[in-house]
């Protein structure tokens, strides 16, 4: 059932109010209010968002809260509402988004305190996520693609937001375009779908009718929406291959790269894949593609992320790599797994994000963790919390990570996708060994900081360490709400979000027991190594760099993945183009046309314009002949009938 | 149908008399009350013997005044300068009367009188759009004035000309928008019902008359009609010391008399108009239909005809009143220089006009009489 | 009533003199003035059918009719105003400068 | 409305417009369109237009007319000398124009336009009446109206300023005629 509930509209709307003040008014009153306008509307709409939260599990399971604003597009039958709507799954999304978000802006007030664009920050800050609670509340497919492309948009300008470094400002762009690739993706989706749909004339975009409706779609056509849409998923989700552009949006300021590029947007794609989970299911083959795909660009950020020294680049390519994971849940079918991993990541990853945040902003804009070590004791609750989230994310009990990677593995292994599981662990393992690779770098060994940036070294303030705090606190008990079935209450998350996303149904029977077992083992080992090549050894790592120096080399440099990039799509692009587009189509058609027009024109008038004597007699003359000639016409017609 | 012909037709004339009677009567306090403003004996030689001295008999220049002037002027030579426009010469004082005369006929004198079953409406014509039809005709009051100075060749009168049209048009603003504001106030161009309207009393002492309900109105209205009469301290077409006679110089004789009757009867109905919009026309305080209703709540009865004759009586004695004060006006202020006359019209009586009608909107609409 | 066609009549008559006039003339001025009397001729077509048609828009397009007129002569007066005290004059035939 | 009436005033018009064009002295011709205003005021008002009638003679011969009176001063125009230039144009012309006349009233009256007639309701051609349509029906109009005047306003001021040049001469006079008259006609029209 669904219940009328006009609040949800107050969560779109404190955000837009924070748009609106800092962006015409921020600089006039100054910092002060910025810091309290822009994130107090984030907490505001947190606050709305819990209340409709509460609601929702007040209300019978499968119930959904809606409110639909004005009527959008009236085209023929084809009509779109502005229409808003909270049912389990874009409840929990809301959820996150206003949580994590609410915190990361009380973290910027903080990390952005000493720049003079604050006003700007929080305009785009307030407007990303304005849209990324359009893109979840939307209860159509057209009004998510808004919000999708506003999403897209705001990451663009906060990548860029330092924008007078051309290599930022470069970066923004290589974001912006391989979004639309994916955003491509998505449109032809949405098409395909309308065209499939008002065949049987029946001309929705409305989730709700979409899934009523679902039935009407051939598989066929369902497994072309659904790699489409896959591939929209992959643009803004940063999987392979449109995966290139997140490590570059590092550039920007570290607390967008965690409510961005971790928490909340690059989830956009499991998102949108779980609420199209009904058509997805009607098409198993994307479905596969979808895990494939997951499973890879997990093993494969995995491993670039060995060996990257930028502390925030081996974040990314975590990220990607975690990212990968939920792509391998949903596409194992189990679309609850994947947005309980979602959440979890969103805790432990933003929580990762602001961390080294805090230790950038403690070394002055350090990011290289050669230059780092032995923090941890003058950055004592960064240390704790980052060791925290590093446990969630190494998937150790009773640390979130750990239920949710659990699920999702064991949701690969038994849909039948053996090998993906296999991959899944090895990038288990992986995943543990560079994040304390990370750990043991930043907080322990000596310091290897630069003399001049040794001294300021200093904790963060309180608005800081406050969000690390209560992150760290969500990203340990976070997982708890999805337990495995059978202890205490089981696993209420996927319980809860079974009506809206449906239940994974098992094709080969696993023991769960010692598929975590065997994960848990590989995790384990991870770290150790880690502790054996960082701690007790550090001169391994260099040594086998130089042995192995072309695989080193080779992930050093991510696989050559951009150079591939540009000299396949870029450099042919650039040539076309230049040769083909601009020096001879420009050039001889667009121009000779042009110019063609102009001459006509001109030669032609060269002859009209003997009849522009200036003289208003003239003038007169023809005009009344004129009308002599019309009033002669209706008398003639007059006098024909 | 004919009767009402008729009797509009004798009210026309009545009406077109009393006007012209009233000009006679500011002739003679041109002579007479200046005389006695600047203390002067004023004129005094002519009587109806002609030794009225010599007898004692008394001569209050009655004679000069109302006879010997014109028979004067008439008998003087109908002099038409050389290269003037000769047609447009003749025609212009009459062009400058006509509209003065065509106006006395919407003025009501009385309120509506039952003679032998016919109820007769003492206006000539009880004209619906009867303030339009002020505002038509004060607007080709202009054209007289302008031939005059263009077709008797002459730079003064030319100079005269152009600066009685312009004067004129732009008080004719002021005026028209006085007069809008009291169209607003009583909800009807007839002006007989404005009249009606002007009935009554506020508070049972105070008339409701137009100066009451619109005191801005009746100034802008009082100057903007001095003005337009083109008499002191507005009468720069004709400042002798300026242009020798503004644009009649070239006038004389007969076309000349018409002149001067055209702006006395043009104040004589600047006069009228003004008792007619804010001085409550034929209204007497406290006077209704059946009598005296005075402020103590005593009443003391009158017929409805001597009703009907005291407020005919009234108009007049109004009227006449507001005569002299233009009289002593004008015999009392100074003249103006022509920018100061303009910036008073553009920028004094216009904007305030405005902001009258503007105000009175407001009011109108808050005490919810629109209907 | 006046039958109609006398009504529409008179106005074709008047608004033929103000065509003839502006062609005639050599005087902007005096064109203006024509142009003038084609714009009334025009009103008082307005006026015949609205009252024949019992109905008031026509004597509203009137009243907007007068406004632009009003508008239209101060402005093209200005021009004439501007235009003489470039050229001299205003004589039509004499102010072509905008020919080929 | 007495035919004879109708009769009078449209010989009257006609002979009037006539003496627009065939006059020689701009004046004669002024007064003549004046004239001709009038008499068609008065035909407004026989066909129960009465307000707009008033209007006419308001706005048109009450100010417009005296705004070409004062340019016509301004300008100094004296009477002409006959048509000259393009003589073979103009008769032409005319005789279109005539043509043009004839035409037109051949086709008004075509029996296809006898409209039925509709009985004026009450109150037709009343002030009430004409201000109702102005305020409901026409009320976009009537504002972009007031708007238009303004424009012309500003404009006649702009055109007719004289730009003070090497010769010294002052702005006063033209922009005077231009602009107060401008104002009068505008404000006369919304008054």
């Amino acid at each position: 059932m669904t219940v009328e509930f006009p609040a949800l509209a107050l969560i779109l709307l404190f955000p837009a109010l924070g748009v609106v003040f800092s962006l015409f008014f921020g600089r006039r009153f100054g910092r002060g209010a910025v810091n309290l306008v822009g994130p107090g509307v984030m907490f505001a709409a947190f606050g709305v968002a819990t209340w409709a939260f509460m609601k929702l599990l007040g209300m019978p399971s499968g119930s959904a809260l809606a409110v639909q604003m004005w009527g959008w597009i009236e085209a023929g039958q084809f009509h779109v509402e502005f229409g808003l709507r909270v049912d389990a799954l874009s409840g929990v999304m809301v959820m996150i988004v206003t949580g994590v978000g609410a915190l990361i802006h009380l973290y910027s007030v903080g990390y952005m305190a000493h720049d003079e664009d604050y006003a700007r920050f929080f305009t785009y800050m307030n407007l990303f996520a304005l849209s990324m609670l359009i893109l979840i509340l939307a209860d159509n497919l057209l009004m998510m693609f808004v919000g999708w492309e506003g999403v897209g948009l705001c990451s663009y300008l906060l990548i860029s937001f330092w924008y007078t470094n051309p290599q930022f400002a470069y970066n923004g762009r290589k974001a912006f375009v391989v979004n639309r690739i994916g955003d491509a993706g998505f449109l032809l989706a949405m098409f395909t779908i309308v065209a499939a749909l008002g065949a049987h004339g029946v001309w929705t975009l409305d989730f709700v009718q979409l899934r009523a409706n679902a039935a009407l779609i051939g598989a066929g056509t369902a497994t072309a929406i659904g790699i489409l849409l896959f591939i929209g998923a992959t643009g803004k989700s940063a999987q392979l291959p449109l995966y290139v552009w997140l490590p570059d949006a590092m550039v920007g300021p570290t607390p967008v790269s965690a409510l961005i590029h971790a928490a909340t947007m690059v989830t956009a794609g499991v998102y949108m894949i779980a609420r199209l989970g009904f058509l997805f299911a009607m098409a198993p083959g994307a479905l596969d593609l979808v895990a494939t795909a997951g499973a890879v660009t997990a093993l494969f950020a995995a491993t670039i992320a060995l060996v990257q020294p930028d502390i925030k680049k081996v974040l990314a390519y975590s990220t990607i790599s975690q990212l990968g994971y939920m792509f391998l849940g949903v596409g194992s079918g189990a679309f609850a797994s994947g947005i309980f991993h979602v959440m979890t990541h969103a805790f432990f990853k933003g929580l990762l994000f602001l961390c080294a945040g805090s230790v950038i902003h403690a070394l002055g804009g350090e990011q290289d963790m050669t230059k780092m070590g032995g923090l941890r004791r003058k950055l004592p609750i960064t240390f704790l919390t980052m060791l925290i989230a590093t446990l969630a994310i190494a998937a150790l009990p009773p640390f979130s990570g750990f239920f949710s990677k659990d699920l999702i593995l064991e949701a690969a292994y038994e849909s039948g996708h053996f090998w993906l599981w296999i991959l899944g662990v090895i990038t288990a393992g992986l995943t543990s060994f560079y994040m304390f690779r990370l750990i043991f770098m930043t907080f322990f060994g000596e310091s290897r900081v630069d003399a001049d940036k040794e001294h300021h070294i200093h904790e963060a303030p309180a608005v800081m360490t406050i969000p690390l705090i209560a992150l760290a606190i969500l990203a340990t008990v976070g997982g708890w709400v999805g337990l495995p079935d059978g202890w205490l209450w089981g696993n209420a998350f996927v319980r809860f979000l079974a009506p809206a996303v449906g239940t994974f149904t098992p094709a080969v029977e696993g023991n769960a027991g010692v598929l975590s077992v065997v994960a848990l083992v590989v995790s384990g080992a991870g770290i150790a190594l880690a502790y054996f090549f960082y701690i007790r050894l550090p001169g391994i790592p260099m040594l086998l760099a130089w042995r192995l120096k072309e695989p080193f080399n080779l992930l050093l440099n991510k696989y050559y993945i951009d150079e591939l990039y540009n000299l396949v799509v870029t450099r042919p692009l650039f040539w076309v183009s230049d040769r083909v587009l601009n020096r001879a189509i420009d050039t001889y058609v667009i121009d000779g046309a042009a110019n063609g027009a102009g001459e006509t024109v001109q030669s032609s008038a060269q002859v009209v314009r003997r009849a522009e004597t200036g003289n208003v007699e003239h003038y007169v003359f023809v005009y009344v002949l004129g009308a002599l000639g019309v009033v002669a016409y209706y008398l003639y017609l007059v006098a024909h009938r | 149908m004919t009767a009402e012909l008729i009797s509009g037709a004798i009210m026309a004339i009545l009406m077109v008399l009393i006007g012209l009677n009233l000009s006679l009567f500011l002739l003679y306090f041109e002579r007479k009350g200046s005389a006695l403003i600047q203390d002067r004996i004023g004129s005094n030689r002519a009587s109806i013997t002609g030794f009225g001295k010599r007898f004692g008999m008394p001569n209050l220049g009655i004679i000069n005044t109302v006879i010997a002037d014109p028979v004067k002027l008439f008998t003087k030579e109908d002099f038409v300068p050389d290269g003037a426009d000769k047609f447009l010469h003749t025609l212009a004082p009459f062009i400058a009367l006509f509209p003065v005369m065509i106006t006395f006929v919407i003025i009501p004198f009385g309120d509506t009188i039952s003679i032998g079953g016919h109820k007769i409406d003492l206006t000539a014509t009880n004209l619906n759009a009867g303030a339009l039809y002020l505002l038509a005709t004060l607007g080709l009051g202009v054209y007289g004035v302008a031939l005059a100075g263009w077709a008797s060749n002459n730079r003064w009168a030319l100079l005269g000309g152009i600066r009685a049209t312009a004067q004129m048009i732009s008080y004719e603003l002021a005026m028209g928008l006085a007069i809008v504001s009291v169209i607003m106030t009583f909800g009807t161009l007839n002006l007989q019902e404005i009249v009606r309207g002007q009935g009554g009393v506020w508070f049972g002492f105070l008339p409701r008359w137009g100066i009451f309900t619109q005191p801005l109105a009746f100034v802008i209205f009082l100057v903007a009609g001095v003005a337009e009469s083109k008499r002191v301290p507005f009468d720069l077409p004709e400042s002798e010391s300026e242009l020798i006679l503004g644009y009649f110089t070239e006038y004389s004789g007969g076309k000349q008399v018409v002149f001067m009757l055209t702006d006395l009867a043009e104040q004589a109905l600047i006069a009228m108009l003004l008792t007619t919009f804010f001085l409550g026309g034929w209204q007497i305080p406290w006077l209704m239909h059946d009598g005296f209703h005075l402020p103590g709540g005593a009443i003391l009865a009158v017929p409805a005809l001597a009703v009907s004759i005291l407020g005919v009586i009234a108009f007049l004695v109004k009227a006449v009143a507001v005569c002299v004060f233009l009289g002593m006006v004008r015999w009392t202020l100074p003249r103006f220089r022509y920018d100061q006359l303009m910036r008073l019209g553009w920028k004094g009586l216009v904007p305030l006009g405005l902001f009258n009608v503007l105000v009175t909107a407001f009011v109108i609409v808050a005490t919810g009489k629109v209907q | 009533m006046i039958p109609l066609t006398y009504m529409m009549s008179l106005s074709a008559i008047i608004f033929a003199i103000g065509v003839a006039g502006v062609i005639i003339r050599r005087n902007v001025l005096v064109m203006f003035m024509s142009i003038e009397l084609m714009l009334n001729a025009v009103n008082l077509a307005f006026i015949a059918l609205g009252s024949r048609l019992g109905s008031m828009d026509g004597q509203v397009i009137v009243f907007f009719v007068m406004t632009v007129a009003a508008a239209e002569s101060a402005v093209g007066l200005g021009i004439i105003i501007s235009v003489f005290r470039n050229r001299e004059t205003v004589h039509a035939d004499e102010l072509n400068l905008m020919r080929w | 409305m007495p035919p004879f009436l109708y009769l009078f005033l449209g010989a009257l018009a006609i002979v009037s417009a006539l003496g627009v064009v065939v006059q020689r002295n701009p004046i004669h011709c002024l007064l003549s369109l004046i004239s001709t205003l009038m008499v068609i005021a008065i035909l407004f008002i026989g066909e129960d237009a009465v307000v707009v009638g008033f209007l006419q003679i308001i706005v048109y011969a009450g100010a417009i007319m005296v705004l070409f009176l004062f340019v016509i001063w301004l300008l100094n125009l004296q009477t002409e000398s006959g048509p000259t230039g393009h003589i073979v144009l103009k008769t032409l012309g005319s005789l279109a124009a005539a043509a043009l006349a004839a035409e037109l009233s051949l086709f008004l009256a075509a029996p296809h336009l006898q409209v039925k007639m509709i009985q004026e309701p009450a109150g037709y051609g009343s002030l009430e009446s004409l201000a109702g349509k102005l305020f409901t029906d026409y009320l976009v109009a009537f504002e972009v109206t007031s708007v238009l005047l303004l424009a012309a306003v500003v404009g006649a001021v702009a055109l007719a300023r004289r730009m003070p040049n090497a010769a010294g001469e002052g702005a006063s006079d033209p922009r005077a005629a231009g602009a107060i008259r401008a104002a009068q006609a505008s404000s006369r029209v919304q008054g």
